[in-house]
């Protein structure tokens, strides 16, 4: 795992510092509109010095996963002060960014994390929750008229684009048609001082739209994959045993078929997750969120070069620790699995 | 059973499901729809009879310029004295093609005898004198001042202006179904695979031909035809209009986000306002007539689905839309496939390094929000450098490579391991060899199944871009460019339809690829018993 | 004398492949007393299996039956589902050929084969775990304790073959369906297994249904034998009976291609060529292209399932010319 | 269309406008208060319902489209932070938003002194009011008067010393009373090169010397002549020197013993300019900033500011009616609408035109809440021209450009009415722009004779016109994001190629589009400005803007004479009216030469809430006064006065 994130973090940190345009004339855009009689060779100096862009890209590269903090709170053995042990990835500390020099990114992104994981969250719930017995059950009724529908209606869902369906969402439940749902943001300010009901109601009446959105990307491709696999394990000998006991064909599926048939689908856990944030780009913009996708977004049309390390960075991270997670609830649930041998993927 | 040497058999098990039909005719009907979009929906008619005055007074009004300029060069030359140089020759040669071109059009019009001293100092100053270039200038006013009281009487000539605005790229999209469809028939007699060598290889031939032959356009302008009948320069006997007789880049600001005019909603007020202009006190611009050719303007056929924010027309721009969005879904596919169909073959083939470097890639690769990834490529990448549409497919292919490599890999593992590759390594086969000839065309099979998933994704993908406002340039449309920009509640009519277009290409690509699947997956047959 | 326990009655079965439906068993009559052991002998597609599972009416995916099926005087192809499961487990256990799937991975050994004991005994989980744990110490399992907790994939193939077993009895059932119980088992094995089975049926008179191939099996473990070509029964009697004097070639040609039974240094007598695929099987008799005694009528139609001798049934024209073994 | 312009610089650039003038600026008509209100639209009889009393008290919040980094101007320029400061902070002067008249605010009076340098005998400069007597120079000051021969004279400089007399009381928001220091200190930054205010050093370094006179009197001294001189002084940013200033003996840094323990060893010892620089570039205060106004800050957490009513601010007058102002900062105009509509805000100055004319708002619920109204607003957009690209060197093709360009038809069918049209590149009713000057008439005739008469024709039959085997096909470059920029390009694509031009449109992001233009690496760019009161248009449109490596505002690059001239003219003339004249001549001369395709000035369309009344347009950014407003009598929470 440790070498797959400093390949991650490697990559992004070239991938990003070769993108196009002097980083340094690229981030005047908050200060956009030069006087007349600024010096902007030397404003363009001072920004590279403060962002340590004039040091080579490896010593960069360093800086940005942490043991090496060039800054002038840096270690004293790279001529800094000593104030800060710790810096970048490995202290969650990207800087400020770029456009808005003084505006550190960690917090802004713990506080969109805070945003965007439960969304996120509630979504895979709502994906796995709908997928599973959807999938179980078009696997069992396999061949029969009625779960062909099914399996056709969820290519039809995995064939959604996700801007459209929020649109159509918005269209049909926002105001300007059944009035069902409020369409932006997440929390409306009028139940601030409201009780604990009341505001998690709100929340709840808020977050609707844009979880069932995000959750029908993944929803169809996950009860796709539940259906293939409980298929497989219908097919397997040890059904054919239960059933041969006098089991039926319910209990079959709860005991045996369908906790066989989710060991895999848990691993997908790990790789729903980029896809999430990614999926969170267009739904956070046409739902007014402030979750991460929305800050990347806005970081990327900034050319906050900075922001998008972070946020990137940060995201291949969370896969790779739900890949590794996945991959750790496989071995806890599956017996075959003992600790310390690796599966291989 | 019988097996015919040309039916393949999964050619036969795939048409068999009906998934794998509704997807494929889908795909047949919206990439035909786009590619004879110019054909549908289109400013310019088939046919034109008409008598053209503009370009008789543009004719008589540009000449006396044209003369002044090969006046000007004709002096400069003679200046330098180096008359014969190749840069002024040329530049000379260039004006005087300028000033026969519009004698030309004059002498159609008028018969030659006006024209016969203009002709003489034309002829006069190409031999390279100045002072005749002088002349010409004079009789180049005189010309212009002789015709100046209207006696200029345009004959009417048959043209062809829709035809003749099409380039080679779109003859050859419009004859793409025609290849299909003669692909399809030949199978048979020729088999599936060279049936589309040949029918393609005519398209390009044809379109190759067309696009060295073709004309210039005569009203190359989005609506300068119709601006010239509404100006009376143009007098037109005949006129065929395709269907949709809207240009996809035709502005009619007046009629700016009007609604289908089928429904109620598209019926105009007295004023020129649709309902769905709410406020009043806004300032109308006037009743829209509608232009030549176009149906009426309370005609419930005039936008069947509506305007956008420029008055343009949006069945016009879906048609043409899909041109962009689908183009990119298989490209993007082919290459990505290529891609991971050669990484995967290769790792999987090879084993060792390589597999560990691909896998690791790979690994890798899934790590990273690949939308993302996207976005930020897109976003800055310099259209000057990389146009838009070849940088969506290269950034898609990039980033989307990785399953078709996992799929492929595992394949070619399976096959590497099996007697026949085995035998070929025995016999001392080049390791490059036995992967072309053996590896590959064995493992091609979840790769074609993996194109069909990716052609859906990569038009998801563009659409998504592209309804973020980083898809293509103005003022081509595509699908999710429409929709988003248009995007609001109050105009759904001007998102549904694009959208919905979005998601019936995807469908059909998932259905063809699901169906492609079962054709080719063995386990998914049922087995006999014992 | 009671009821048979299962009554076959012209039982077919279609299943469905790549050129449509095709009937694998065709109208099979059979009985199986109680206490009694009968022995399905065949080759391969033969539709030995798909007849034994049809009696629990446990037909795999595809599969139709058609006929009359009755367990102890019921009708088991049209019975409805909740009285299948009923039966299946309780009254009838069955042993499918390949054991080394048959048990979950996920759960402990212990916990499958208590499970039908709960279900059809209504045993609590202590009393369904110990009534395991006993079956597996019978059936000569080492360390049945841990055996009892471990996981599948902890087992060995013979430990998981008598598991299956166990699972298969664990409810007492009057009837056993063993297909192919030695095919993939060590001797050891085979010879636990099948001395439990024989136990079983001294102990409680429990019915057998042996489904196999292996006529060394049929002389030991088998009251009758009914032998099966192309999903037809061809003859059928006492096991001791057809062994020493078959009526059918099919069944001579069977016996000869036992290596037991051929004499050292003598070629192999086999059965020429193989069994015609389902889906093109000739007209008529569907062994004459392999008989040594084929004849024109034997073309020309299909020899019905007749009486030879007092108790047995032969469907040959010729089945009084058969020789020998 | 979204400001993302590069012309914040008007007001970094001007920080403001005229000199003092006797008569308020023409053409500033400005529409009644609460003009949209639906109380208060004209009966049958003709008369405007008399507007409510006002109320004191209550909490209003306003959108915002972006919150700045921090609220210190001195650092960096930005609307939004301006906006803020306008309610929370005082300045020694401000404009009069209603009359562009300069007014005291802090400064209760100023004197415009001449300076007059003597090249013979002490004392070498003479302060006061310099008249020509003759052959004489007389110097009038309160010492008495002096007549100094013009010949013993080496410079006049006219109004280059100014002397601000502050008012008495003012007391920055935690309490510590507000003196002269704080005006030196607040200049002194700008002489430090430490401190991160590059944006605005430069114009402060035009002052010569900065001079406490005494606690209530400051002194600043212009190298030479200039228009603006005044207004930079007056709209200079104020800091809180106790908060800013370590050396200062209210600092909280300020350590006695360890200075006075410093200055024992070396007595001429202080603290450097760095450490001044360190304490003014990263002072929390930059973020909760500690002000002057009526309002101080009260809270600052992720997207919304609040601030609340300051105790015991001088002026009752211009205190401002709610006790608490918030912003919330929504990027996104179709979402802050929807915010609107859910009633998450209160008044939203960014209605797009879909929404203003959209379902939403026609629905009766939300009139009940709600109004809509619309207002001029300070920036505007145009096509800027290269200049030096050979196609568009020949200001005939530049005006076939524009005769081209259907701006009405664009401006009725797209901005549905609600933009201006420009003529130059003053904003219309602005003094420095002549109403008699028309844009250039949609003439395809015309045009299509201009560009003949430059030798653009169509040689080989094309549809496009070509000279020199050139085709006369222009590259524009829009921003991706900009929705009306787009429209825009593609009916001008429309518009160009029924003349025979081909117009490219590439869409960028707004980085590249501007290093594009930054490099001089375009044929057309879309852009807008954001324009203050009176702008000095040096860098716009003076050649010495022009060359590519000074990145200035003249990125078109112009470089006519004439224009120079005019411009010189008008930076020297300190008489307002005057002034506006040459401006009129600048206006008339680029209408000529069309270095832009000058667009549109749109309206903003704002929401309101109906219990918010005295809404106001001025004529200052960000054309409304949040201290104008206030709720209606009986609302809860208010009261009829403002203690």
């Amino acid at each position: 795992m440790v070498p797959t994130l400093l390949w991650i973090t490697l990559v992004v940190f070239l991938a990003v510092h070769a993108a196009p345009g002097d980083p340094a004339s690229v981030a005047e855009d908050a200060l956009a509109g030069v006087p007349s009689d600024v010096d902007v060779e030397a404003r363009s100096a001072r920004f590279r010095a403060e962002h340590l862009l004039d040091a080579p890209l490896w010593r960069q590269y360093l800086h940005f996963v942490g043991p090496f903090d060039l800054s002038p709170d840096g270690p004293t053995w790279l001529g800094g002060s000593g104030a800060r042990r710790w810096h970048g990835l490995l202290a969650f500390e990207f800087g400020d960014e770029w456009g808005r020099p003084g505006v550190a990114i960690a917090p802004e992104i713990a506080r969109r994390l805070r945003v965007t994981v439960p969304l996120s969250a509630a979504a895979l719930f709502l994906a796995y929750l709908v997928a599973i017995p959807l999938g179980a059950w078009s696997a069992l009724r396999d061949g029969r008229k009625r779960a062909g529908v099914v399996a056709g209606a969820l290519l039809f869902v995995h064939a959604l684009p996700s801007f459209w369906l929020a649109l159509l969402a918005i269209l049909v439940f926002g105001p300007t048609g059944l009035d069902l749902f409020p369409v932006f943001g997440l929390a409306s300010s009028a139940t601030e001082g409201a009780g604990a009901w009341t505001r998690a109601l709100d929340v709840l009446s808020h977050a609707v739209l844009p979880v069932v959105v995000l959750a029908a990307g993944s929803l169809a491709w996950l009860a796709r994959h539940v259906r293939g696999s409980v298929l497989q394990e219908l097919r397997s000998d040890y059904v054919r045993t239960a059933l041969s006991t006098g089991a039926s064909e319910l209990e079959v599926v709860r005991r045996h078929a369908l906790p066989n048939a989710l060991l895999p689908v848990i691993t997908f856990l790990g790789t729903v997750l980029p896809a999430l944030v990614g999926g969170s780009v267009v739904v956070e913009s046409v739902f007014g969120i402030e979750g991460i996708g929305k800050y990347a977004y806005e970081g990327l049309l900034r050319r906050d070069l900075n922001v998008i390390l972070a946020t990137t960075t940060l995201s291949a991270v969370l896969t790779l620790v739900g890949l590794f997670a996945s991959d750790l609830a496989y071995a806890l649930l599956d017996p075959r699995i003992r600790w310390g041998s690796r599966r291989d993927r | 059973m019988t097996v015919d040497a040309r039916r393949n058999p999964r050619v036969e098990r795939f048409l068999a499901r009906r998934g794998g039909r509704i997807g494929i005719w889908t795909l047949a009907i919206l990439g035909t729809l786009a590619a004879w979009a110019p054909f549908l929906a289109n400013d310019r008619p088939y046919v034109l009879v008409a008598a053209d005055r503009g370009s008789l007074e543009r004719a008589r009004d540009e000449l006396a310029p044209l003369a002044e300029s090969l006046a000007r060069i004709a002096h400069a030359a003679e200046d330098a004295g180096n008359a014969a140089s190749p840069g002024a020759r040329e530049s000379i040669a260039d004006e005087a093609r300028g000033i026969e071109a519009r004698l030309g059009v004059l002498e159609t019009a008028t018969g030659a005898a006006a024209l016969a001293e203009l002709r003489r100092a034309l002829s006069a100053s190409r031999a390279g004198s100045a002072r005749s270039a002088d002349e010409l200038v004079t009789a180049a006013r005189t010309v212009r001042d002789a015709f100046a009281d209207g006696r200029l009487v345009p004959p009417t000539v048959r043209t062809f202006p829709l035809f003749a605005s099409l380039d080679a790229l779109d003859v050859f999209c419009a004859l793409l179904p025609l290849a299909g469809l003669a692909a399809w028939s030949l199978r048979r007699r020729l088999g599936l695979g060279r049936a589309l060598l040949v029918a393609c290889g005519s398209a390009v031939a044809l379109a190759a031909i067309v696009g060295i032959f073709a004309e210039k356009a005569p009203f190359a302008a989005p609506g300068a035809l119709k601006a010239a009948v509404a100006r009376g320069v143009l007098q037109v006997d005949q006129a065929w209009f395709p269907p949709i007789p809207f240009g996809y880049a035709e502005t009619n600001l007046a009629e700016a986000w009007r609604p289908p005019t089928w429904l109620p909603a598209g019926r105009l007020d007295a004023e020129g306002r649709s309902p769905s202009t709410r406020d009043v006190s806004a300032p109308s611009a006037g009743r829209p007539a509608a232009r030549y050719g176009e149906p009426a303007i309370e005609s419930s056929w005039r936008h069947v689905l509506g305007t956008d924010a420029l008055g343009r027309d949006v069945a016009a721009r879906t048609l043409w839309g899909g041109r962009i969005s689908l183009t990119i879904g298989v490209l993007a596919a082919l290459l990505l496939s290529a891609i991971g169909a050669l990484l995967g073959a290769a790792a999987g083939f090879l084993g060792g390094v390589a597999d560990t470097l691909v896998s690791r890639t790979i690994e890798v690769v899934l790590c990273f929000p690949a939308f993302f990834l996207v976005l930020c490529a897109i976003a800055w990448t310099d259209p000057d450098v990389v146009p838009v549409p070849f940088a969506i497919v290269l950034v898609i292919a990039a980033v989307g490579w990785t399953s078709t490599a996992r799929l492929v890999r595992a394949e070619s593992l399976r096959v590497a391991a099996s007697d026949h590759v085995l035998a070929a390594r025995a016999l001392g086969l080049h390791p490059a060899r036995v992967l072309v000839r053996h590896v590959l065309p064995n493992a091609i099979g979840p790769a074609l199944v993996a194109f069909g998933f990716a052609a859906g994704g990569a038009i998801g993908v563009e659409s998504s871009l592209a309804f973020l406002g980083l898809g293509a340039q103005v003022p081509l449309p595509s699908w999710g460019g429409l929709v988003g920009e248009a995007r609001g509640a109050d105009q759904a009519w001007a998102w549904i339809a694009p959208g919905m277009l979005v998601f019936l290409a995807v469908l059909a690509w998932v259905l063809v690829a699901e169906a492609a699947r079962e054709a080719l997956d063995p386990r998914a047959a049922v087995e006999p018993s014992p | 004398m009671s009821a048979p326990l299962v009554v076959l009655r012209g039982l077919a079965a279609s299943v469905p492949t790549s050129a449509g439906r095709v009937r694998a068993v065709e109208s099979v009559d059979l009985q199986l007393e109680r206490g009694e052991a009968l022995a399905l002998v065949g080759e391969s597609g033969s539709g030995k299996t798909l007849t034994a599972l049809s009696i629990a009416a446990l037909a795999p995916p595809g599969v139709q039956y058609t006929g009359s099926v009755a367990f102890d005087g019921r009708e088991m192809l049209t019975a409805p589902r909740a009285e299948l499961e009923r039966v299946r487990g309780r009254r009838i256990g069955t042993l499918y050929q390949e054991t080394a799937g048959a048990l979950d991975p996920l759960l402990r050994v212990a916990d499958q084969i208590g499970e039908p004991a709960r279900r059809h005994l209504g045993l609590d989980a202590p009393a369904a775990f110990a009534r395991a744990r006993e079956l597996l110490a019978r059936l000569a399992v080492p360390d049945p304790d841990r055996a009892a907790r471990a996981f599948p994939h902890e087992l060995s193939g013979g430990m998981r073959q008598r598991a299956a077993l166990a699972l298969a009895l664990v409810a007492d059932p009057d009837l056993l369906v063993l297909d192919e119980p030695t095919s993939a088992l060590d001797p050891a094995s085979t010879a636990v297994v099948l001395a439990h089975v024989a136990a079983e049926r001294a102990r409680r008179g429990l019915a057998v249904l042996l489904v196999t191939h292996d006529l060394g099996l049929v002389a030991d473990h088998a009251d009758r034998v009914a032998v099966m070509y192309a999903g037809r029964i061809v003859e059928e009697g006492p096991a001791r009976g057809v062994l020493a004097r078959p009526a059918h070639p099919y069944t001579l040609g069977l016996l000869r291609s036992l290596p037991a039974r051929s004499r050292r240094g003598e070629k192999l007598a086999a059965i020429h060529g193989s069994p015609p695929p389902i889906a093109a099987r000739p007209s008529g008799c569907a062994f004459r292209t392999r008989c040594p005694l084929a004849r024109e009528i034997c073309a020309a139609s299909n020899p019905r399932l007749e009486a030879v001798g007092t108790d047995r049934r032969a469907a040959c024209f010729a089945s009084e010319e058969v020789p020998a073994p | 269309m979204r400001p993302r312009l590069p012309a914040l610089l008007a007001w970094t650039l001007c920080a403001a406008a005229a000199l003092a003038h006797p008569q308020a600026p023409a053409g500033l008509g400005f529409p009644p208060t609460d003009s949209f209100h639906p109380d208060r639209q004209a009966g049958p009889d003709g008369a405007l319902p008399p507007l409510p009393e006002p109320t004191w008290g209550g909490t209003i919040t306003i959108h915002t489209e972006n919150l700045p980094r921090h609220l210190n101007l001195a650092l960096a320029s930005s609307a939004y932070a301006r906006r803020i400061l306008s309610n929370t902070h005082a300045w020694l002067e401000r404009y009069d938003p209603r009359t562009l008249r300069r007014e005291p605010e802090i400064a209760t009076s100023v004197d415009v002194d001449d300076l007059l340098t003597r090249n013979d005998s002490e004392p070498r400069e003479l302060i006061g009011r310099v008249e020509d007597a003759g052959p004489d120079w007389l110097v009038r000051s309160a010492s008495g008067d002096q007549r100094v021969p013009k010949a013993a004279t080496a410079s006049v400089a006219k109004g280059t010393v100014l002397t601000f007399h502050l008012g008495a009381g003012w007391t920055w928001h935690d309490g510590h009373p507000f003196d002269a220091d704080d005006v030196i200190f607040s200049w002194s930054i700008y002489q430090n090169p430490d401190v991160k205010c590059d944006d605005r050093r430069w114009q402060h370094q035009k002052i010569r010397s900065a001079t406490k006179l005494d606690a209530r009197t400051v002194r600043f001294v212009y190298a030479e002549q200039y228009f603006h001189a005044r207004v930079t002084v007056g709209d200079m940013f104020l800091l809180p020197r106790h908060l800013y200033d370590p050396t200062d003996p209210d600092h909280e840094r300020y350590d006695p013993e360890f200075h006075a323990a410093r200055r024992a060893k070396d007595p001429q010892w202080k603290p450097g300019p760095k450490d001044v620089a360190d304490c003014v570039n990263d002072n929390p205060r930059n973020r909760l900033f500690v002000g002057l106004g009526p309002y101080r800050i009260a809270s600052w957490v992720d997207d919304v500011l609040e601030v609340e009513r300051a105790p015991g601010w001088k002026d009752d007058q211009r205190a401002g009616h709610f006790d608490r102002i918030r912003w919330r900062r929504i990027p996104d105009y179709g979402a802050a609408f929807r915010a609107l509509a859910a009633g998450e805000i209160d008044f939203l100055d960014a209605v797009t035109t879909d929404d203003y004319f959209g379902s939403v708002a026609a629905s009766d619920e939300f009139r009940a809440k709600y109004y809509l109204g619309t207002h001029r607003s300070q920036s505007y957009w145009y096509v800027g021209w290269n200049t030096k690209s050979p196609k568009l060197a020949d200001p005939r093709v530049r005006r076939a450009l524009a005769h081209l360009a259907d701006l009405e038809s664009f401006r009725v069918g797209y901005y549905r009415g609600l933009a201006r049209t420009m003529a130059g590149p003053f904003l219309p009713d602005s003094p420095a722009c002549d109403p008699a000057i028309r844009p250039l008439a949609h003439d395809v005739a015309r045009a299509e004779a201009l560009l003949a008469e430059a030798g653009w024709i169509d040689r080989d039959g094309d549809g496009i016109r070509d000279r020199d085997g050139v085709a006369l096909e222009i590259e524009l470059l829009v921003e991706a994001k900009n929705a009306p920029g787009q429209a825009f390009a593609a009916k001008y694509q429309e518009d160009l190629a029924r003349g025979g031009v081909r117009l490219k449109v590439q869409g960028l992001d707004f980085n590249t589009l501007d290093e594009r233009k930054k490099k001089r690496q375009f044929e057309a760019v879309q852009q807008g400005w954001a324009m203050a009161p009176e702008a000095d248009p040096e860098q716009a449109w003076h050649s010495r803007w022009a060359p590519p490596e000074k990145q200035a505002g003249n990125f078109v690059g112009l470089a006519d004479p004439q224009v120079d001239a005019i411009v010189e003219a008008g930076q020297e003339e300190l008489d307002f009216d005057a002034r506006q004249g040459i401006w009129h001549r600048l206006q008339a001369r680029l209408m000529e030469l069309q270095p832009y395709l000058y667009c549109y000035a749109p309206l903003r369309k704002f929401a309101m809430l109906r219990s918010v009344r005295g809404f106001q347009e001025t004529a200052i950014d960000p054309n409304w006064d949040a201290r104008d407003l206030y709720f209606a009598p009986g609302t809860p929470g208010t009261r009829d006065r403002l203690r």
